[in-house]
């Protein structure tokens, strides 16, 4: 039995991952658990059964390392990803500082959620970040879905969020890419726990992942291949 | 008060019907339980609808199911003190008799509302909450918030019952005060002929369900006085009295009557219990009662074992109760003379 | 122990201001659904109990979508109230309005339970003696069922200061503007390191929850006609194994 | 239009066993903490009954993180549990008792609002008739409680169909082992096109709770002594603006 | 039953002590409105707490507040009828019958269902549920119910006064029959004297929570009796009796007395109220009464404007009643010859 922790916005990708590895491992019972990358980790931390865990959030990551869940050589690089700005087709913006003159953009909560840190980010290096906050013009949702959904429904005009999610707009549009240069490269380590390093059949999956297959399913959902 | 009611109603098993047109001031309405009589109280009150029929109160249509008519209750000017007496618990004494108050039009207004509580005793409550009332107050209370309201028709849905003997000799003679006082006609419903017959003239009969006619009440209450536990109670309107000697003498038609000084001294009505009188063939001597009457038999009236007696004293009537044999003995029959003797002690103040 | 950021005090005001806001919101209408239930006959009475119950069965996140749906820009009623320049979306009233319909479950079920204990006989009584029907409403089955809105009161109160997910979604998750204590929580929890935080939070909204509670005791007591009307809380003793010790 | 994957009606499935389950649990719990709180002098009762409202006042998430907490391998319940070779955390048993715990203060709440109701005479004749405490609690409080225990079920029942927070945090979301008709509509808001899905899910949710609700009122008519004591549901017409219309 | 208590309590304002030591079988507790007598009955049914205090019912001591004594109501075995009967409204008559009877040891249990339902009259009531029973059916479901536990000691707090006059006489005699068939020793509560000289001879009296000595109920009876409308009421157990054409003649003592055929013929205890007794000085001729008896005036007990009379028939005691005016023409003196005469409808049945 091979138990998996995986971030929920990873949830297309592994379901799929999952299916194909199958395939190869016909005898192989999977149980998956989606969440938030923070409640997974606290429910490793209680010691609830999990042998890979994928994290949307590097912070988790080394708050299971410090926990001494996973060991500090498990840790690999799973996929990156990269921020896109969506709003409504007829907002008129290229590139971020072009965000100033829009009434409101939602990012994901910078306290909660990684894809807010990264957004708040861009947005400082780009010199926006105090003045959309302090003039109310910053919405901050609870995760990225929230912030699409704003957009996608036209409460705000623009949103940062991964380039993965913006595939699921409905009426938002993708306005441009925000460079990314501009924040801290977005990983999603993934890792065996101490239990999964002990399992053969954790092993083959996070090998399977890694691997070609693995790779290419990820970056059919969108996310960016490791190098 | 003319009230005009033609109503039919199915309630589960229970068929209630009556058709009625009653004139007066003092009405009764009497039947075993279980008879209708609340329903028809909440039919006029508009708490009940009825399946068909109409209600015309003073010429007033207050319902009529062909023509669509219905007036709400608070439009009817139809009031209705109940059995227990439901006042409002979140409101003092004084809030609950200003309730329908309030409610009513200036001009439809009769009493003001110290001269209600003077009458019916409230003073001394009118700041208390309801809850540490006593039930004689409560029930007080209850009359007085359906008075103030000055209904053009107040229906009295045994209103004592629930009191116990001395509540309600202590509440009769204010509601009768109170309801001649105020002039507001009246519905009265009773499981006590006695209750009745202090209260009201006539009554609407009520069996099953179904209305059986109006009757007098004295004469129903004659009807049953076998089945009384004292046979029948005269009640004798006494007039002006005089102090003789510790005791009290009664005008009572064109004789006089000698009461217990206890009862008081004003006019007023007595009752006096049929088995309570004795009668002699010839004038007694040196006895313990204080009045001795010469009487005429006018009747004699059998029941359940024994004679009624419908005496005339003087014009005045009264009856008394004796067994067959003594009956027999002292000869009576109608037209005989004979003498009545009563103790002072036997009459009781109703009012 | 207890270190609170600037951020902090300020969720703590918020949430303050939007449970009471929510609870008190939430009176007048839950008063109304649960006269509609107790009295009236509707024809559709058990559709409408099963609608009050809504807000109680779906996940309070499909609440707030819902929400968003109604009060967006694009939503009918949000449309409508954006012509007179009134936004509800990312304010701190669409807070309340989240917290309000998540309590109103509470509060319906809380006064039916006190109006179907009202003696119909004093709303016959009221009604002869000249009271119309939302008079006698007002002036007697209003006041008898303050203790039973006060309970329901204390109820909305303590849901809406846990509210989480229908809130984040309406009112979105902004420090000082519409991040009530449950969303400021919700930030530390997502934080490696951030429950000191987070539990001094906590204890600030049970503190805060007690205080009502215990306001809400009081003020019962002090219509409590219920109790006082009858024999007194003395002889509740009945059910204790020695009477006073 | 309603279409279903395998797991949703494990979903649906699910939901419907823990919701049972939990309501089942919380009752006895309820009635219990009911019973305190309304007949014992216990020096600590305000401290009792707000201790009973955390989990309203508190975020289900960390009501969700405490009983990890205490249910983990590393709490000391579920390390006591787990000597027993009993596992909870990921279980569906995490996921009933984290929607107990949730339901526990509306369950409470109602029962005590019937208990309150009860004629402490009766209570007292039944000891004077030689019942101890606990036979009086079980042959006369009880029986009498029932009412309001089946409307505390009811709401017990609603309110864990939409549990959410808590849940997902104890339990996890495992589709199939302990995904609950809340967690698969989180998930489906998470997947492209899911709308309907999720909507299809709420649906059935709702369907479900309004069974149980109408199901609690045939129940409460069966068990109401507290109506039929009375002049019966017929004088509530007072109210109406017509009595029979 | 021999009950020894010494109590002190103090209710907010209302404080209560009692300290007295009492044997027999039927007691009164007697005292107005507020005088703590249900407050007694609390203590020693365990319902409420003592100060200080002890109480030792036939030698088991069941509270000693010095010693930390406190047996819980329910293992006291004393038994209350309350005012309002308190069925559990949950249970069908026999369900409520049978609560406490189950509780009872079996070597404890006097008396089966069956038996006290048949003397009680709750036969056809067994199978229905409590709701729809009559106050007096409730009255005897919760004395039934209260006897079938078999206590030690039943107290019986005001069991009547929710009940009306009618229901009242329905249920004394089955009370009093039910009481001394069952032997079960009492502690009976009533405001009326009446009710009380029926079922108790001794009471202890109470006045503003403070016990205030153990009187004879005849005693204070008659010293009340210029209180009662009725006068005193006299209390005449009459013996075997035979027809006498319509009417029937009860032994009594050495006399016989003539009562209507209504009340039956079964030996029994009878009413007869002093104010129907007429008093004449010398033998009447041809009159409707038909009793004439000859008695001594024993003792004049003024009281209140009356004067008492207790007359000596035939070594049977008799009170009568008459006006001053009355005694001063009869020459009634402690001696005098009278001839006391009574009607035969002036007599009721109470047992
Ligand atoms: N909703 C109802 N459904 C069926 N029967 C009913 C209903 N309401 C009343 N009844 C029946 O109607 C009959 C008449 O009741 P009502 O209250 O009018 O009697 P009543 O004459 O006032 O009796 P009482 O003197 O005991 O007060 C009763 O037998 C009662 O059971
Ligand atoms: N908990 C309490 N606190 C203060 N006073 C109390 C309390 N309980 C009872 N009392 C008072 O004690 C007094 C005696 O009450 P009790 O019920 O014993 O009277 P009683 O003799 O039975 O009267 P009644 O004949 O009316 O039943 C009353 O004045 C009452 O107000
Ligand atoms: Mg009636
Ligand atoms: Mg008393």
């Amino acid at each position: 039995e091979l138990r998996l922790s995986v971030n929920a916005s990873m949830r297309e990708a592994v379901l799929e991952s999952v299916r194909a590895f199958r395939n190869l491992h016909p005898d192989a019972v999977i149980v998956s658990n989606f969440a938030a990358s923070g409640a997974l980790a606290r429910q490793m931390a209680a010691g609830a059964p999990a042998d890979l865990f994928i994290s949307a959030n590097p912070e988790w990551m080394d708050f299971v390392v410090a926990q001494s869940l996973v060991a500090t050589d498990q840790v690999y690089i799973l996929a990156t990803n990269r921020q896109v700005v969506v709003g409504s087709a007829t907002t008129a913006a290229g590139q971020l500082t072009d965000l100033a003159d829009i009434t409101r953009i939602a990012i994901a909560s910078p306290e909660s959620a990684p894809a807010g840190r990264y957004a708040q980010q861009a947005l400082r290096q780009a010199g926006l970040y105090d003045e959309l906050r302090s003039a109310g013009r910053l919405i901050l949702a609870r995760d990225v879905r929230q912030a699409l959904l704003y957009a996608d429904r036209g409460e705000v005009d623009a949103a940062i969020i991964y380039a993965t999610d913006a595939r699921l707009a409905r009426r938002a549009v993708i306005l441009f890419e925000v460079p990314q240069e501009l924040h801290e490269p977005i990983r999603y380590p993934m890792a065996l726990t101490l239990t999964g390093q002990k399992k053969a059949l954790a092993v083959a999956f996070r090998d399977f992942l890694l691997a070609e297959a693995g790779q290419a399913i990820f970056a059919a959902q969108g996310f960016v291949l490791t190098d | 008060m003319q009230l005009e009611v033609d109503l039919k109603l199915q309630l589960g098993d229970f068929a209630f019907s009556a058709a009625f047109d009653v004139t007066g001031r003092q009405i009764g309405i009497f039947g075993p339980s279980g008879s209708g009589k609340s329903t028809l109280v909440n039919l006029l009150a508009g708490l009940l609808h009825p399946d068909r029929g109409r209600i015309v109160l003073n010429g007033r249509c207050l319902q009529d199911t062909d023509a669509g008519i219905f007036l709400p209750p608070e439009r009817r000017r139809v009031g209705v003190v109940f059995q227990h007496a439901h006042l409002f618990p979140h409101l003092s004494v004084r809030n609950n008799l200003l309730y329908g108050y309030r409610r009513t039009r200036p001009w439809h207004r009769k009493l003001p509302l110290p001269e209600v509580a003077r009458a019916l005793d409230l003073e001394p409550l009118l700041e208390r909450g309801v809850a540490c009332l006593s039930g004689g107050e409560r029930q007080r209370v209850a009359l007085a918030r359906a008075l103030l309201a000055a209904p053009e028709l107040l229906i009295l849905d045994e209103p004592l019952s629930a009191l116990d003997h001395g509540l309600k000799e202590q509440i009769i003679p204010f509601l009768r005060k109170a309801l001649r006082r105020f002039e507001i006609p009246y519905l009265y419903i009773a499981h006590s002929l006695n209750e009745m017959r202090l209260l009201t003239n006539r009554m609407l009969l009520f069996k099953k369900g179904t209305f059986h006619g109006l009757a007098d009440v004295e004469q129903v209450a004659r009807e049953r006085m076998s089945r009384c536990d004292f046979g029948y109670l005269n009640h004798l309107q006494l007039g002006e009295s005089r102090e003789v000697g510790d005791l009290q003498a009664f005008r009572w038609g064109r004789t006089e009557l000698i009461v217990s000084r206890r009862e008081g001294s004003e006019p007023g009505l007595f009752e006096l219990a049929s088995k309570d009188i004795l009668l002699f063939k010839r004038h007694p001597e040196a006895l313990s009662a204080r009045n001795l009457l010469e009487a005429t038999v006018a009747e004699l009236v059998p029941c359940d074992g024994m004679i009624g007696v419908v005496l005339d004293c003087a014009g005045e009537g009264l009856v008394a109760t004796v067994v067959k044999e003594a009956a027999a003995e002292l000869e009576l029959r109608q037209g005989s003379r004979v003498f009545a003797v009563i103790k002072a002690v036997a009459f009781r103040r109703l009012l | 122990m207890l270190e609170f950021a600037p951020a902090d005090y300020q969720a703590l005001w918020l949430s303050a201001r939007v449970a009471t806001a929510a609870s008190l919101l939430v009176l007048p209408v839950g008063f109304a659904l649960a006269w509609l239930l107790v009295f009236s006959r509707l024809p559709g009475k058990a559709l409408l109990d099963g609608l009050v119950n809504l807000p109680l069965v779906l996940p309070p996140v499909v609440v707030g979508y819902l929400l968003l749906l109604l009060l967006g820009r694009q939503g009918w009623l949000g449309g409508l109230l954006a012509r007179f320049g009134i936004q509800v979306v990312f304010t701190w009233r669409a807070a309340v309005i989240a917290s309000a319909l998540i309590g109103l479950p509470l509060m319906v079920r809380a006064i039916r339970l006190g109006m179907e204990q009202i003696d119909p006989h004093l709303l016959q009584a009221s009604r002869t003696l000249g009271a119309a029907w939302y008079d006698t409403l007002l002036t007697v089955v209003l006041p008898l069922s303050l203790p039973s809105m006060i309970a329901g009161l204390s109820l909305a109160f303590a849901r809406s200061l846990g509210e989480f997910g229908a809130t984040i979604i309406v009112a979105g998750n902004i420090p000082g503007i519409t991040q009530t204590i449950p969303l400021a929580i919700y930030d530390y929890s997502n934080t490696p390191g951030g429950e000191a935080r987070a539990l001094a939070l906590c204890l600030v909204s049970i503190v805060l929850s007690y205080v009502v509670l215990l306001l809400s005791e009081l003020a019962l007591r002090r219509f409590g006609w219920g109790t006082s009307r009858r024999q007194g809380s003395g002889s509740r003793a009945a059910l204790r194994k020695s009477p006073s010790s």
